[in-house]
Protein backbone atom coordinates (compact mmCIF):
# COMPACT_ATOMS: atom_id res chain seq x y z
CA UNK A 1 0.00 0.00 0.00
CA UNK A 2 0.80 3.60 -0.35
CA UNK A 3 0.08 6.06 2.10
CA UNK A 4 -1.62 9.53 1.10
CA UNK A 5 -1.00 12.50 3.63
CA UNK A 6 -2.90 15.19 3.46
CA UNK A 7 -1.62 18.68 5.16
CA UNK A 8 -3.48 21.98 5.70
CA UNK A 9 -6.56 22.55 4.01
CA UNK A 10 -6.42 19.48 1.99
CA UNK A 11 -6.85 17.18 5.10
CA UNK A 12 -10.45 18.65 5.70
CA UNK A 13 -11.36 18.32 1.70
CA UNK A 14 -9.86 14.74 1.66
CA UNK A 15 -12.17 14.23 4.71
CA UNK A 16 -9.32 12.69 7.11
CA UNK A 17 -5.24 13.26 7.22
CA UNK A 18 -4.23 10.08 5.64
CA UNK A 19 -5.34 6.94 3.01
CA UNK A 20 -3.99 4.26 1.66
CA UNK A 21 -4.05 3.40 -2.16
CA UNK A 22 -2.80 0.32 -3.76
CA UNK A 23 0.92 0.34 -4.79
CA UNK A 24 2.29 1.34 -7.01
CA UNK A 25 0.99 4.39 -7.79
CA UNK A 26 2.02 6.88 -10.12
CA UNK A 27 0.65 10.67 -11.05
CA UNK A 28 -2.62 9.87 -13.12
CA UNK A 29 -3.39 7.02 -10.55
CA UNK A 30 -3.28 9.30 -8.09
CA UNK A 31 -5.93 11.82 -9.38
CA UNK A 32 -7.76 8.95 -10.55
CA UNK A 33 -8.59 7.70 -7.16
CA UNK A 34 -9.28 11.12 -5.86
CA UNK A 35 -12.45 12.91 -6.28
CA UNK A 36 -12.64 15.48 -8.99
CA UNK A 37 -13.12 18.25 -6.68
CA UNK A 38 -9.57 17.52 -4.47
CA UNK A 39 -7.82 15.87 -7.85
CA UNK A 40 -8.17 19.60 -9.32
CA UNK A 41 -6.69 21.07 -6.82
CA UNK A 42 -3.88 18.74 -5.92
CA UNK A 43 -3.27 19.07 -9.74
CA UNK A 44 -3.08 22.85 -9.40
CA UNK A 45 0.53 24.36 -9.63
CA UNK A 46 0.07 25.65 -5.37
CA UNK A 47 0.37 21.98 -4.47
CA UNK A 48 3.70 20.05 -4.24
CA UNK A 49 4.35 16.79 -3.26
CA UNK A 50 6.67 14.88 -1.15
CA UNK A 51 7.65 11.20 -1.59
CA UNK A 52 9.35 9.94 1.91
CA UNK A 53 9.76 13.53 2.42
CA UNK A 54 11.52 14.14 -0.52
CA UNK A 55 9.74 16.84 -2.84
CA UNK A 56 9.54 16.51 -5.99
CA UNK A 57 10.31 18.97 -8.70
CA UNK A 58 7.83 17.56 -11.25
CA UNK A 59 5.23 16.13 -9.53
CA UNK A 60 3.64 14.36 -12.85
CA UNK A 61 6.67 12.12 -12.32
CA UNK A 62 5.27 10.29 -9.09
CA UNK A 63 6.38 7.10 -9.13
CA UNK A 64 5.39 5.30 -5.13
CA UNK A 65 5.77 1.71 -4.55
CA UNK A 66 4.57 -0.22 -1.21
CA UNK A 67 5.65 1.54 2.14
CA UNK A 68 6.30 4.93 0.21
CA UNK A 69 4.75 7.82 2.06
CA UNK A 70 3.14 11.05 -0.77
CA UNK A 71 2.47 13.90 1.31
CA UNK A 72 0.18 16.65 -0.53
CA UNK A 73 0.94 19.97 0.53
CA UNK A 74 -0.62 23.04 0.10
CA UNK A 75 1.12 26.44 0.51
CA UNK A 76 2.22 27.36 3.99
CA UNK A 77 0.06 29.82 5.85
CA UNK A 78 1.63 33.09 6.25
CA UNK A 79 2.47 35.13 9.38
CA UNK B 1 28.29 25.21 16.29
CA UNK B 2 25.31 24.25 15.46
CA UNK B 3 21.27 25.79 15.35
CA UNK B 4 19.47 25.72 18.65
CA UNK B 5 16.14 24.09 16.64
CA UNK B 6 13.14 23.06 17.99
CA UNK B 7 9.58 21.75 17.37
CA UNK B 8 7.85 22.10 20.66
CA UNK B 9 4.23 20.85 21.24
CA UNK B 10 3.39 22.17 24.85
CA UNK B 11 3.69 25.74 25.67
CA UNK B 12 7.26 27.74 26.31
CA UNK B 13 8.45 30.75 28.23
CA UNK B 14 10.16 32.75 25.77
CA UNK B 15 12.24 34.83 28.06
CA UNK B 16 13.54 32.00 30.37
CA UNK B 17 15.10 30.43 26.70
CA UNK B 18 16.73 33.52 25.94
CA UNK B 19 18.04 34.90 29.24
CA UNK B 20 19.26 30.83 29.42
CA UNK B 21 20.92 31.48 25.85
CA UNK B 22 22.75 34.42 26.00
CA UNK B 23 24.31 33.02 29.45
CA UNK B 24 25.63 30.26 27.07
CA UNK B 25 27.28 32.93 24.96
CA UNK B 26 28.98 35.29 27.06
CA UNK B 27 31.35 36.38 24.40
CA UNK B 28 28.28 37.79 22.56
CA UNK B 29 27.94 41.25 23.37
CA UNK B 30 24.09 41.51 21.66
CA UNK B 31 21.17 39.25 21.19
CA UNK B 32 18.34 40.12 19.54
CA UNK B 33 14.98 38.28 19.67
CA UNK B 34 11.69 37.66 18.07
CA UNK B 35 8.86 36.31 19.95
CA UNK B 36 5.76 35.73 17.60
CA UNK B 37 2.65 35.15 20.07
CA UNK B 38 -1.35 34.32 19.31
CA UNK B 39 -2.39 37.66 19.06
CA UNK B 40 -5.41 38.51 21.52
CA UNK B 41 -8.07 39.37 18.69
CA UNK B 42 -12.16 39.57 19.48
CA UNK B 43 -12.26 36.80 16.97
CA UNK B 44 -9.75 34.18 17.50
CA UNK B 45 -10.52 31.60 20.38
CA UNK B 46 -7.55 29.14 19.35
CA UNK B 47 -5.19 28.83 16.93
CA UNK B 48 -3.92 25.30 15.31
CA UNK B 49 -0.34 24.97 13.89
CA UNK B 50 0.33 21.36 11.64
CA UNK B 51 3.69 20.59 10.19
CA UNK B 52 4.68 17.58 8.44
CA UNK B 53 7.80 16.25 10.25
CA UNK B 54 9.83 14.90 7.52
CA UNK B 55 9.66 18.25 6.22
CA UNK B 56 9.25 20.79 8.83
CA UNK B 57 12.39 20.18 10.74
CA UNK B 58 14.73 19.75 8.21
CA UNK B 59 13.42 23.27 6.70
CA UNK B 60 14.12 24.38 9.89
CA UNK B 61 17.49 23.28 10.46
CA UNK B 62 18.63 24.14 6.88
CA UNK B 63 17.70 27.73 7.82
CA UNK B 64 19.88 27.34 11.15
CA UNK B 65 22.73 26.33 8.62
CA UNK B 66 22.23 29.12 6.20
CA UNK B 67 22.11 31.96 9.05
CA UNK B 68 24.98 30.80 10.57
CA UNK B 69 27.00 30.85 7.30
CA UNK B 70 25.90 34.22 6.48
CA UNK B 71 26.40 36.13 9.49
CA UNK B 72 29.02 35.68 11.99
CA UNK B 73 27.31 34.33 15.19
CA UNK B 74 28.11 33.38 18.37
CA UNK B 75 24.64 31.42 18.85
CA UNK B 76 21.28 30.71 16.71
CA UNK B 77 17.97 29.37 18.48
CA UNK B 78 14.75 28.95 16.21
CA UNK B 79 12.08 27.76 18.27
CA UNK B 80 8.67 27.06 16.64
CA UNK B 81 5.35 25.88 18.62
CA UNK B 82 2.70 23.34 17.12
CA UNK B 83 -0.43 22.13 17.68
CA UNK B 84 -3.08 24.03 19.99
CA UNK B 85 -2.46 27.65 21.14
CA UNK B 86 -4.76 30.18 23.07
CA UNK B 87 -4.32 33.74 22.15
CA UNK B 88 -0.98 34.87 24.42
CA UNK B 89 0.62 31.78 23.92
CA UNK B 90 4.08 32.33 22.04
CA UNK B 91 4.54 30.51 18.85
CA UNK B 92 7.58 30.98 17.42
CA UNK B 93 11.53 32.39 19.03
CA UNK B 94 14.28 33.54 17.12
CA UNK B 95 17.40 34.57 18.55
CA UNK B 96 20.68 35.60 17.49
CA UNK B 97 23.90 36.20 19.73
CA UNK B 98 26.60 38.19 17.95
CA UNK B 99 29.61 40.15 18.79
CA UNK B 100 28.01 43.14 17.00
CA UNK B 101 24.41 44.13 17.13
CA UNK B 102 23.70 44.48 12.90
CA UNK B 103 24.96 41.28 12.80
CA UNK B 104 22.43 39.87 15.93
CA UNK B 105 19.38 42.14 14.16
CA UNK B 106 19.95 41.20 10.37
CA UNK B 107 20.73 37.37 11.26
CA UNK B 108 17.35 37.13 13.62
CA UNK B 109 15.25 39.31 11.06
CA UNK B 110 15.97 37.13 7.85
CA UNK B 111 15.89 33.81 10.34
CA UNK B 112 11.81 34.76 11.01
CA UNK B 113 11.54 36.15 7.36
CA UNK B 114 12.39 33.06 6.03
CA UNK B 115 11.53 30.50 8.45
CA UNK B 116 7.37 31.63 7.08
CA UNK B 117 8.81 29.88 2.99
CA UNK B 118 11.88 27.28 4.61
CA UNK B 119 10.02 25.65 7.00
CA UNK B 120 6.64 23.93 6.58
CA UNK B 121 3.24 25.18 8.86
CA UNK B 122 -0.44 25.38 7.84
CA UNK B 123 -2.48 27.05 10.84
CA UNK B 124 -5.90 27.62 11.63
CA UNK B 125 -7.51 29.83 13.41
CA UNK B 126 -11.04 28.93 15.38
CA UNK B 127 -13.47 31.13 15.68
CA UNK B 128 -17.46 31.90 16.62
CA UNK B 129 -18.03 29.97 12.87
CA UNK B 130 -15.45 27.62 13.24
CA UNK B 131 -11.85 26.86 11.86
CA UNK B 132 -10.05 28.88 8.99
CA UNK B 133 -7.36 28.11 7.11
CA UNK B 134 -4.71 31.08 7.06
CA UNK B 135 -3.48 31.73 4.07
CA UNK B 136 -0.20 33.17 2.60
CA UNK B 137 0.01 36.89 3.25
CA UNK B 138 1.91 39.30 -0.27
CA UNK B 139 3.67 40.80 3.22
CA UNK B 140 6.12 37.95 3.32
CA UNK B 141 6.64 37.82 -0.04
CA UNK B 142 7.54 41.52 0.41
CA UNK B 143 9.55 40.65 3.53
CA UNK B 144 11.39 37.64 1.39
CA UNK B 145 12.10 40.01 -1.54
CA UNK B 146 14.40 42.86 0.99
CA UNK B 147 16.66 39.75 1.01
CA UNK B 148 17.20 39.46 -2.92
CA UNK B 149 17.35 42.96 -3.04
CA UNK B 150 19.89 43.87 -1.17
CA UNK B 151 22.77 41.10 0.54
CA UNK B 152 23.48 42.62 4.11
CA UNK C 1 0.45 55.02 25.58
CA UNK C 2 4.43 55.83 26.63
CA UNK C 3 7.21 53.86 26.81
CA UNK C 4 8.27 52.18 29.60
CA UNK C 5 11.80 54.06 30.48
CA UNK C 6 13.88 53.11 33.25
CA UNK C 7 17.78 53.71 34.89
CA UNK C 8 18.84 50.85 36.70
CA UNK C 9 21.39 50.85 38.94
CA UNK C 10 21.09 47.02 39.97
CA UNK C 11 21.19 43.85 37.83
CA UNK C 12 17.88 42.48 36.04
CA UNK C 13 16.64 39.73 34.43
CA UNK C 14 16.11 40.74 30.42
CA UNK C 15 13.84 37.79 30.06
CA UNK C 16 11.69 38.08 33.33
CA UNK C 17 10.96 42.14 31.59
CA UNK C 18 10.30 41.05 28.00
CA UNK C 19 7.68 38.11 29.19
CA UNK C 20 6.16 40.68 31.13
CA UNK C 21 6.08 43.14 28.30
CA UNK C 22 4.46 40.48 26.06
CA UNK C 23 2.14 39.41 28.18
CA UNK C 24 1.16 43.61 28.87
CA UNK C 25 0.65 43.67 25.04
CA UNK C 26 -1.70 40.39 24.23
CA UNK C 27 -2.71 42.64 21.19
CA UNK C 28 1.08 42.67 19.74
CA UNK C 29 1.20 39.76 17.29
CA UNK C 30 5.12 40.28 17.71
CA UNK C 31 7.88 41.04 20.51
CA UNK C 32 11.40 42.43 19.17
CA UNK C 33 14.02 42.78 21.65
CA UNK C 34 17.78 43.37 22.36
CA UNK C 35 20.18 42.71 25.13
CA UNK C 36 23.34 44.32 25.39
CA UNK C 37 25.07 42.31 27.75
CA UNK C 38 29.14 42.85 29.02
CA UNK C 39 31.23 40.53 26.69
CA UNK C 40 32.86 38.25 28.51
CA UNK C 41 37.05 39.26 27.05
CA UNK C 42 39.62 38.25 28.99
CA UNK C 43 40.96 41.37 29.11
CA UNK C 44 37.85 43.11 31.05
CA UNK C 45 37.47 42.50 34.95
CA UNK C 46 34.40 45.31 34.81
CA UNK C 47 32.48 48.01 33.37
CA UNK C 48 31.29 51.29 34.34
CA UNK C 49 28.19 53.25 33.41
CA UNK C 50 28.32 57.00 34.66
CA UNK C 51 25.46 59.45 33.56
CA UNK C 52 24.16 62.53 34.08
CA UNK C 53 21.09 62.44 35.65
CA UNK C 54 19.15 65.59 33.91
CA UNK C 55 20.31 64.66 30.60
CA UNK C 56 20.35 61.10 30.33
CA UNK C 57 16.66 60.38 31.42
CA UNK C 58 15.01 63.03 29.75
CA UNK C 59 17.39 61.72 26.13
CA UNK C 60 16.12 58.16 26.57
CA UNK C 61 12.55 59.31 26.93
CA UNK C 62 12.73 61.96 24.06
CA UNK C 63 13.79 58.83 21.85
CA UNK C 64 11.19 56.83 23.56
CA UNK C 65 8.57 59.16 22.14
CA UNK C 66 10.22 59.84 18.70
CA UNK C 67 10.33 55.70 18.28
CA UNK C 68 6.53 55.70 18.98
CA UNK C 69 5.79 58.38 16.68
CA UNK C 70 7.84 57.09 14.08
CA UNK C 71 6.38 53.23 14.04
CA UNK C 72 2.79 51.89 15.16
CA UNK C 73 3.49 50.34 18.00
CA UNK C 74 1.44 47.93 20.56
CA UNK C 75 4.50 49.15 23.19
CA UNK C 76 7.98 49.93 23.95
CA UNK C 77 10.72 49.48 26.75
CA UNK C 78 13.67 50.91 27.02
CA UNK C 79 16.20 49.77 29.84
CA UNK C 80 19.90 50.41 30.51
CA UNK C 81 22.25 49.86 33.47
CA UNK C 82 24.42 52.35 35.09
CA UNK C 83 27.07 51.74 37.90
CA UNK C 84 29.63 49.01 38.17
CA UNK C 85 28.66 45.61 36.08
CA UNK C 86 30.81 41.59 35.78
CA UNK C 87 31.38 39.86 32.16
CA UNK C 88 27.93 38.24 31.19
CA UNK C 89 26.07 41.22 32.96
CA UNK C 90 23.19 42.80 30.99
CA UNK C 91 23.89 46.50 30.23
CA UNK C 92 20.52 47.48 27.97
CA UNK C 93 17.07 46.12 27.00
CA UNK C 94 15.30 47.25 24.29
CA UNK C 95 11.81 45.84 23.17
CA UNK C 96 8.84 46.88 20.94
CA UNK C 97 5.21 45.15 20.70
CA UNK C 98 3.87 45.75 17.66
CA UNK C 99 0.80 44.13 15.16
CA UNK C 100 3.61 43.62 12.37
CA UNK C 101 6.88 42.23 12.74
CA UNK C 102 8.77 44.49 10.55
CA UNK C 103 8.05 47.67 12.67
CA UNK C 104 8.94 45.97 15.92
CA UNK C 105 12.22 44.99 14.16
CA UNK C 106 12.78 48.60 12.83
CA UNK C 107 11.71 50.42 15.92
CA UNK C 108 14.29 48.44 17.99
CA UNK C 109 16.36 48.72 15.69
CA UNK C 110 16.01 52.24 15.71
CA UNK C 111 16.10 52.75 19.61
CA UNK C 112 19.50 50.59 20.30
CA UNK C 113 21.36 52.87 17.52
CA UNK C 114 19.81 55.90 18.76
CA UNK C 115 20.51 55.28 22.27
CA UNK C 116 24.14 55.68 22.05
CA UNK C 117 23.55 59.35 21.03
CA UNK C 118 20.58 60.86 22.35
CA UNK C 119 21.16 59.47 25.80
CA UNK C 120 24.21 60.18 27.76
CA UNK C 121 26.43 57.83 29.32
CA UNK C 122 30.18 57.49 29.73
CA UNK C 123 31.46 53.93 30.07
CA UNK C 124 35.04 52.69 31.18
CA UNK C 125 36.75 49.38 31.44
CA UNK C 126 38.75 47.72 33.93
CA UNK C 127 41.68 45.53 32.56
CA UNK C 128 44.17 44.23 35.09
CA UNK C 129 46.22 47.49 34.03
CA UNK C 130 43.69 49.91 35.40
CA UNK C 131 40.68 51.75 34.12
CA UNK C 132 39.94 53.01 30.01
CA UNK C 133 37.12 55.76 28.44
CA UNK C 134 35.56 53.66 26.07
CA UNK C 135 35.85 56.52 23.20
CA UNK C 136 32.90 57.13 20.44
CA UNK C 137 33.27 53.91 17.53
CA UNK C 138 32.87 54.52 14.08
CA UNK C 139 30.22 51.37 13.55
CA UNK C 140 27.93 53.58 15.64
CA UNK C 141 28.25 56.89 13.28
CA UNK C 142 27.77 54.48 10.20
CA UNK C 143 24.55 52.54 12.12
CA UNK C 144 22.63 56.30 12.58
CA UNK C 145 23.40 57.24 9.32
CA UNK C 146 21.46 53.99 8.08
CA UNK C 147 18.22 55.87 9.38
CA UNK C 148 19.05 59.38 7.64
CA UNK C 149 19.89 57.38 4.16
CA UNK C 150 16.62 55.67 4.08
CA UNK C 151 13.11 56.61 6.05
CA UNK C 152 11.61 53.37 7.45
CA UNK D 1 28.82 79.05 44.53
CA UNK D 2 28.66 77.55 41.07
CA UNK D 3 28.87 73.69 41.35
CA UNK D 4 30.96 72.21 38.06
CA UNK D 5 30.22 68.30 37.28
CA UNK D 6 32.77 66.62 35.08
CA UNK D 7 31.49 63.56 33.58
CA UNK D 8 33.80 60.60 32.16
CA UNK D 9 36.81 61.02 31.54
CA UNK D 10 36.99 64.57 32.51
CA UNK D 11 36.35 63.78 36.22
CA UNK D 12 39.50 61.56 36.37
CA UNK D 13 41.51 64.73 35.20
CA UNK D 14 39.89 67.31 37.35
CA UNK D 15 40.82 65.54 40.20
CA UNK D 16 36.80 64.98 41.19
CA UNK D 17 33.28 64.38 39.58
CA UNK D 18 32.42 68.38 41.05
CA UNK D 19 34.21 71.55 42.16
CA UNK D 20 32.70 74.86 43.60
CA UNK D 21 33.69 78.37 41.90
CA UNK D 22 32.69 81.63 43.04
CA UNK D 23 29.82 82.46 41.56
CA UNK D 24 28.77 84.78 39.11
CA UNK D 25 30.53 82.63 36.40
CA UNK D 26 31.17 83.29 32.36
CA UNK D 27 33.09 81.21 29.97
CA UNK D 28 36.27 82.71 30.73
CA UNK D 29 36.08 82.44 34.02
CA UNK D 30 35.68 79.14 33.97
CA UNK D 31 38.43 78.55 32.05
CA UNK D 32 40.65 80.81 33.63
CA UNK D 33 39.54 78.90 36.91
CA UNK D 34 41.00 75.56 35.97
CA UNK D 35 44.49 73.97 34.69
CA UNK D 36 45.26 74.78 31.74
CA UNK D 37 45.14 71.13 30.45
CA UNK D 38 42.36 70.64 31.32
CA UNK D 39 41.13 74.14 30.16
CA UNK D 40 42.21 73.12 26.72
CA UNK D 41 39.91 69.97 26.92
CA UNK D 42 36.97 72.12 28.06
CA UNK D 43 37.35 74.49 25.27
CA UNK D 44 37.59 71.83 22.23
CA UNK D 45 34.76 71.07 20.02
CA UNK D 46 34.27 67.94 21.48
CA UNK D 47 33.12 69.02 24.54
CA UNK D 48 29.41 70.31 25.56
CA UNK D 49 28.04 72.44 28.30
CA UNK D 50 25.14 72.37 30.06
CA UNK D 51 23.72 75.02 32.36
CA UNK D 52 21.10 73.62 35.00
CA UNK D 53 20.68 70.29 32.92
CA UNK D 54 20.12 72.41 29.44
CA UNK D 55 22.69 71.81 26.64
CA UNK D 56 24.32 75.37 25.85
CA UNK D 57 24.15 75.88 21.62
CA UNK D 58 27.29 77.75 22.52
CA UNK D 59 28.70 77.18 25.55
CA UNK D 60 30.79 80.54 24.92
CA UNK D 61 27.91 82.17 25.98
CA UNK D 62 28.26 80.68 29.58
CA UNK D 63 26.23 82.96 32.46
CA UNK D 64 25.75 81.10 35.76
CA UNK D 65 24.94 82.52 39.05
CA UNK D 66 24.59 81.49 42.53
CA UNK D 67 23.17 77.90 42.89
CA UNK D 68 23.62 76.81 39.53
CA UNK D 69 25.20 73.45 37.87
CA UNK D 70 27.00 73.55 35.06
CA UNK D 71 28.31 70.33 33.80
CA UNK D 72 31.11 69.46 31.56
CA UNK D 73 29.97 66.86 28.84
CA UNK D 74 33.07 65.16 27.35
CA UNK D 75 31.89 62.67 23.69
CA UNK D 76 29.60 60.03 25.00
CA UNK D 77 30.80 56.38 25.00
CA UNK D 78 30.42 53.85 22.12
CA UNK D 79 28.89 50.28 22.43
Amino acid sequence: MVTLVFLGRLAGQAGGATRQLPAPLDWAGLLGALDTVLAAQIASDRVRLALNGALLADKTQLQAGDGDEVALLPPVSGG
Amino acid sequence: MGADIRLLDAPFAPGAAVDAFAAAHPQAGGITSFTGQVRLDSDVLALELSHYAPLTLPGMTALGEQVLARWPLAGLLIWHRTGLMRPGEPIVLVAAAARHRRDAFQAADYAIDHLKSDAWFWKREQRADGWHWIEPREQDHADLARWRESPA
